[in-house]
């Protein structure tokens, strides 16, 4: 791989001075004016984690947006869909991308019943209580799985392997990723805009007391959009599964980024989350080839406070689901 | 709160938890009931049922007012739940058979066979159970304590054994802070930290790799972004110029991150002659992942002190690419015939995998009873003596005889060289511990 | 009238009485003094010592201390902060890296750290009520401002990045253990220090609500619009709650860092620390007084409870320790000390409906 | 057809209604006024189901409705357009209109009668495309008023619907509900424009704090000193 090296970052030492800030961005701008190949393949790596990021999103601002609650369950929900997807493929022997539907199936119930016994009796209570009832179904869940199935990492039998094209490499599990990711979010934009169910969910979405004031069962579509969410973060999971060892505790990181990629993108948002993903993806990618340490987490940090102070609605907010 | 225990009881202070190991026997025999069905004709199955009847009764149902000397008590004091109990219940567990196999043998001979019984706590990984749960371990009545596996959390649970003046003997705990500088009189630790493990690695893997015939001027570090990795890569930074290797790249990984993609292009674009991995199993996989998947391999893939490359489960699941790799970290000595034999016992009993740490924590046991055994008391200050002045070699670790300084640090403490041959974890440096020369 | 209502109102009686607060409060901290000691008395064989030992109740006061403090901007002005392990981690840092790195003695640095906080807290504060953040919006700016910290300590070599500190001796800054120090050789005068610190926060959170700022901070929470035109500048009050809150509870931080010995990011930063230090008020009632305390007395042991009790499978513990948590909020969604007016009002509705039926 | 009988209701702590008692008979126009803060959108949105009362009974053609849920209430007939509109924002005017039909008969029906408010409502049909939130105050009124029609109400419920509307189209509304009703719609509604209101209007009731204070027919309250002075602000 000679041809790639022309490019040698700094040494990043941490703790020295003021250069550490500087010659990250003087190398990355030198980069660019030099057309340094390895860029191309940084932007593909960035595309690849995006379209990951953005998955675990979409349950996530599904339930956002239409009920305004902050589903701490979110990361663990991932959890059950990567158990899932490898019961399914270890014990029955099934492939593992079949067991994604199944994945969605199992959460889409798991989703109801953990809606229907502690989310929707304190619906309309103050948000805090939402959040540590959302909370306790995580301890309640993540320690389940962990006696279940032993606190030990488990791994799909997959691997996968990359492909190479224009000297770019593409590892494929997590590019199968994100094509499922691209297809669910076509699907459920279209099941959303075209359908009466979308069309109730959406506006449940859009204003609670204007669809109990047109007669729509607010209840019933409480339950579905959890449901749903829950689905969503199962394929999220069970897609992770695919390239990545897990173990109960996996979703935590993944929960914070979703965060953050619903606000970017906006409550609700299916482009929202996914450009937001991108966002999130580009700025790991990009930060972790040119910044010390994981410091690129910082600026996903300050571009999250940035998007909520000035456009709180996140870049796709206000506009259609 | 012990897991020997089998009633729970409002009152753990009056009483005692399940004493003898018999009934611990019994435990594990359920625990590992898969086991017990065909690997049975082990003799600790038999010998733990013969005394198990007797000694179990007396020890649920009465329990023993005052500390006596027919057995001693061990506090296991482990995350046995939570994201870190994936090694520490294989930790505990280890703690748990070294205390079965000396019974085996009959038990502490200078306590008259006293029995050795293990007590868990579960700590949860959480840096404020650390304290309470070497308190309640020890009102259960603890002679002599070990942990934790986290470093703050140890650093809590010694703190408590210090003031009590109860001896502490650390299982693994990286963080080098814990004791240096600390003025601890009743702490110990047998495993190399941080930063032994680090200069283990400098003194020891260039020159594997140049006695070879081989080339390492420029190194690049693939570190996890925690106190751990940072503590590596701080010491590697100090001490690999000193062999003429120099860090040319560094780039660190986050905790539950999802690929190492972005690592290895920046590896990849300098290219030093060896990368060194210092990770959590999941971080290793990772790496190798990333590295297979852009076609890229440095003339040498190291690691230090990286759990992932002397983990068996870990390297089958990495497959071919996995052979080669050069680590070092504390390891289990594969010239003694006990090794073998603690392992398939292991094996038997657990359903576990006995990987390094599981053997560290495995000769902390073994430091403890045979304290005990030269103290020939339970008394705390009797076995904090034996400790000082204990000279231990018959352990199973790959490293010197287990003596201890004025800190409490093992003196004699080695990362050796571990290789990856042929899917399997070999140590193959220093050649005193060697199983296999080092293909390099 | 039954017996249960002459007690009754006798203490409705006692409660009018100006004395009353006073007397309540030397009673709860009478109560919280006398613990150490209470717990160790053997009743019929049991010690409450067995279920609740000194580290616990050490732990159960930082929490009611920390959701003290919490509650006074939240639980108050109704700004529901997620992110109060910001200042914790700050008090914690910068009591640890001026003792550790400039002998500076850690009461010092622990005020030095609630400034730091204040002011940390002033800058979250201004940009997220210049933008109007308001409900999640704001919960989550909050969060986020201390997960950033996280990451940026993680990364920063000269706060000794993820290995933190370790704490120094007393002799180090020239000190000798004892309360000089911040230091002592057993947990007792811990406990009685935290207990000292709850006093405070307690003694500032009732005088801030018995005063006009109280009046202030309740009018905001209610209904700001209507608050700010009736003229309550309500930004500057706001800013007041969130400058005093994230003071106290850098406080926390620094006390914690000096109990536990070590601190790292991933320890006073973490992201369940922000769940962690206001659980109890949201458990014991947002907005009151006693809420943060009888939350932390209920918070803490039911999860050490949980433990202790179902230890025989790992794991355990923390499910039910969330059944408790979806409980609370879903039977008392105003916390447990509505309990009692809660009964009162049910009490009164019974009898309000035999009165009409007569 | 609707009678509320001794009904309280309120927010938390704090009791609103203290024991309302009306009626509405089928094809009446029925009003009700009352000063801010009287009650008169609290007991709107009790009858509706946003708000369940605490005491008392609400019947509907017999059948109490008190303790049903909103959407139960709209499918026995009875549709409000409620006094801040709540629309949806964010979505078009033919999905808004889409979405009034909820009810099976409704669904059913309702591309005819999406036509018929297009129609009816010509500003609507220039802008079915837009989305609701872009439109000014009248269209939106429009807007609420077509989308509860499409739920092919028996008891339409109207929340101040001339509120904040320019002259004219405080006209249209009023033409709307008189055409309507002139079909056989039942009507209650809440109106600040007392005088126009009680001219529509067969009965009429005054609430004062909670409680009804008077009724009478239309006309009878137009020429009653007391609601003269109070209302009119003569």
């Amino acid at each position: 791989m000679g041809h790639l090296v022309t490019s040698v970052a700094p040494l990043p030492l941490q703790g020295g001075g003021l250069g550490r800030f500087i010659d990250p961005f003087v190398q990355f701008l030198t980069d660019i004016t030099n057309l340094e190949p390895v860029l191309l393949q940084l932007l593909a790596f960035g595309l690849l984690l995006g379209g990951v990021y953005a998955l675990t999103a979409l349950g996530l601002t599904m339930i956002f947006g239409v009920m305004d609650v902050i589903n701490f369950a979110h990361g663990v929900f991932l959890v059950v869909g990567m158990y899932s997807v490898w019961l399914v493929s270890e014990m029955a022997g099934i492939s593992p991308f079949l067991g994604i539907p199944i994945a969605a199936a199992v959460l889409f119930v798991l989703g109801v019943v953990v809606h229907v016994l502690t989310v929707e009796p304190i619906i309309e209570a103050p948000q805090q209580n939402q959040l540590i009832a959302t909370l306790g179904v995580l301890f309640i869940i993540q320690s389940a799985i962990e006696i279940v199935f032993t606190p030990d990492p488990q791994q799909v039998e997959l691997s996968l392997g990359s492909i190479q094209v224009g000297g770019v490499f593409i590892p494929l599990g997590q590019f199968y990723a994100l094509v499922i990711a691209l297809g669910t979010m076509l699907a459920v934009r279209a099941f959303l805009n075209r359908t009466d169910l979308g069309r109730k969910i959406r506006g449940t979405a859009d204003n609670r007391d204007g669809a109990r004031y047109v007669g729509i069962n607010v209840r019933r579509i409480n339950y579905l959009t959890f449901g749903i969410g829950a689905a969503l973060a199962g394929v999220a999971g069970g897609s992770i599964a695919l390239f990545q060892r897990f173990d109960p505790f996996t979703g935590e990181t993944y929960l914070i980024n979703a965060f953050v990629i619903v606000i970017l993108g906006g409550l609700g948002s299916f482009p929202g989350a996914f450009v937001g993903g991108l966002i999130v993806g580009m700025i790991q990618v990009f930060g972790g080839y040119y910044l010390p340490g994981t410091t690129a987490q910082v600026l996903i940090f300050l571009l999250f406070i940035g998007t909520l102070l000035v456009k709180p609605e996140g870049l796709f907010g206000g506009a259609e689901a | 709160m012990g897991k020997t225990l089998k009633s729970s009881t409002s009152n753990r202070r009056r009483f005692l938890k399940a004493t003898g190991a018999s009934v611990a026997a019994l435990t594990l025999a359920g625990c590992a009931s898969d086991d017990a069905g065909n690997g049975g004709g082990d003799s600790g199955g038999d010998s733990g049922g013969d005394s198990g009847g007797s000694g179990g009764d007396t020890g649920t149902t009465t329990g023993t007012p005052e500390q006596s000397v027919d057995e001693v008590i061990i506090g296991s004091n482990h995350p046995l739940s939570g994201s870190l109990a994936a090694t520490g219940v294989g930790m505990s567990n280890a703690i748990k058979l070294a205390a079965m196999r000396k019974n085996e043998e009959g038990g502490i001979e200078s306590l008259d066979g006293a029995e050795v019984t293990v007590i868990e706590g579960d700590n949860q990984g959480a840096q404020e159970l650390g304290g309470q749960v070497s308190e309640e371990l020890l009102s259960e009545g603890a002679h002599v304590l070990t942990g934790c596996y986290s470093s703050p959390v140890t650093t809590a649970a010694t703190q408590v054994a210090e003031r009590q003046g109860v001896p502490f003997v650390i299982s693994i705990a990286a963080a080098d802070n814990i004791l240096q500088g600390r003025d601890f009189n009743y702490v110990y630790r047998p495993q190399p930290p941080a930063r032994r493990l680090a200069s283990d690695y400098a003194d020891l893997v260039p020159s594997v790799i140049r006695d070879g015939g081989g080339t390492i001027d420029t190194a690049g570090l693939f570190y996890i972004n925690n106190s751990y990795g940072q503590a590596i890569r701080d010491s590697l930074r100090e001490f690999l110029p000193e062999q003429n290797v120099e860090i040319v790249e560094e780039t660190a990984i986050e905790f539950g991150a999802s690929n190492a993609n972005t690592q290895v292009s920046r590896l990849r674009s300098a290219d030093p002659d060896t990368i060194i991995a210092t990770t959590y199993v999941a971080g290793g996989v990772l790496l190798a992942q990333a590295l297979q998947d852009q076609d890229y391999r440095p003339p040498y893939l190291t690691a230090s002190a990286s759990a992932t490359f002397t983990d068996d489960d870990a390297v089958s699941d990495i497959g071919e690419f996995a052979n080669g790799v050069l680590d070092n970290n504390y390891a289990l000595n594969p010239t003694v015939d006990k090794t073998a034999e603690v392992r398939s016992q292991f094996l038997d009993n657990y359903d576990q995998e006995f990987s390094a740490s599981v053997g560290m924590a495995y000769t902390a046991a073994e430091v403890i009873i045979q304290a005990v055994e030269e103290a020939g008391s339970v008394e705390p200050d009797d076995i904090n003596e034996a400790l000082k002045g204990l000279s231990y070699e018959d352990h199973i670790s790959a490293m010197g005889a287990i003596e201890f300084d004025d800190q409490g640090e093992n003196v004699n403490a080695l990362g050796p060289v571990n290789q990856v041959q042929d899917l399997s974890v070999k140590v193959v440096y220093p050649e005193e511990y060697a199983e296999a020369d080092p293909q390099v | 009238m039954s017996a249960i209502e002459t007690v009754r109102d006798r203490y409705r009686t006692f409660d009018d009485q100006r004395y009353a607060p006073l007397v309540k409060g030397v009673a709860l901290f009478g109560l919280l003094a006398a613990l150490p000691t209470i717990i160790e008395i053997d009743v019929a064989g049991m010690e409450l010592a067995a279920l609740l030992s000194l580290k616990v109740l050490i732990l159960t006061v930082i929490y009611a201390y920390t959701a003290q403090a919490w509650n006074i901007m939240s639980g108050y002005t109704g700004q529901f902060s997620f992110g109060h392990a910001a200042f914790f981690g700050i008090g914690a840092y910068a009591t640890q890296a001026l003792v550790v790195d400039a002998a500076v003695n850690p009461w010092i640095g622990m005020l030095v750290g609630g400034v730091l906080a204040g002011g940390y807290g002033l800058i979250i504060g201004a940009l997220s009520f210049r933008f109007k953040l308001q409900g999640h919006y704001f919960a989550l700016a909050t969060l986020a401002f201390a997960e950033l910290l996280r990451f940026v300590v993680t990364n920063m070599s000269e706060l000794r990045g993820a290995n933190g500190y370790f704490k120094a001796f007393p002799r180090d800054y020239g000190a000798e253990y004892g309360l000089v120090a911040f230091q002592f050789q057993n947990d007792l005068p811990y406990y009685y220090l935290i207990v000292g610190f709850l006093l405070v926060v307690t003694l500032v959170s009732w005088l801030i609500k018995n005063s006009w700022v109280g009046l202030y901070f309740f009018a905001i929470r209610e209904d700001e619009r209507a608050a700010a035109s009736v003229g309550v500048p309500s930004f500057r009050y706001k800013l007041i709650g969130v400058a005093v809150s994230a003071f106290f509870t850098a406080l926390g931080g620094a006390y914690w860092s000096m109990y536990f010995n070590t601190i790292r990011p991933d320890t006073v930063f973490a992201l369940f620390k922000n769940v962690e230090l206001l659980l109890p008020a949201v458990v014991g009632g947002p907005g009151t007084l006693l809420g943060p305390i009888v939350g932390s007395f209920i918070v803490t042991p039911v999860s050490e409870i949980a433990r202790t009790t179902f230890s025989d499978i790992n794991g355990l513990d923390r499910i039910i320790y969330g059944a408790f948590l979806v409980a609370i909020v879903i039977y008392s969604p105003r916390g447990v000390v509505s309990w009692p007016s809660q009964a009162r009002a049910l009490w009164e509705r019974v009898r309000g409906d035999e009165e009409v039926n007569e | 057809m609707l009678e509320l009988s001794g009904v309280r209701a309120g927010y938390d702590d704090i009791e609103v209604l203290h024991g309302v008692d009306m009626h509405v008979d089928e094809g009446e126009i029925v009003a009700l006024i009352g000063s801010n803060g009287a009650g008169k959108t609290t007991t709107m949105r009790t009858i509706c189901g946003i708000l369940s009362p605490s005491r008392g009974e609400i019947t509907y053609r017999g059948e109490a409705i008190h303790s049903k849920a909103s959407h139960e209430i709209v499918e026995r007939g009875i549709v409000q357009v409620p006094e801040n509109r709540d629309l949806f924002t964010n979505m078009t005017v033919i999905d808004n209109l889409l979405l009034g039909a909820q009810t099976e008969e409704a669904k059913a029906d309702r591309r005819e009668n999406l036509d018929e408010m297009l129609e009816l409502f010509p500003r609507l049909a220039e802008r079915k495309n837009q989305r609701a939130g872009t439109m000014s105050g009248g269209e939106q009124q429009m807007l609420t008023l077509a989308r509860a029609l499409m739920g092919e109400p028996d008891l339409l419920i109207l929340d101040e619907p001339s509120i904040g509307l320019a002259p004219h189209l405080v006209q249209e509304v009023f033409d709307v509900i008189e055409d309507i009703h002139a079909q056989g719609m039942t009507v209650l509604m809440v109106e600040q424009n007392v005088q126009q209101t009680l001219k529509l209007a067969d009965r009429g009731y005054v609430m004062e704090n909670g409680r009804i204070s008077m009724t009478a027919d239309g006309d009878e309250l137009l020429e009653d000193e007391g609601v003269v002075e109070a209302y009119l602000g003569v």
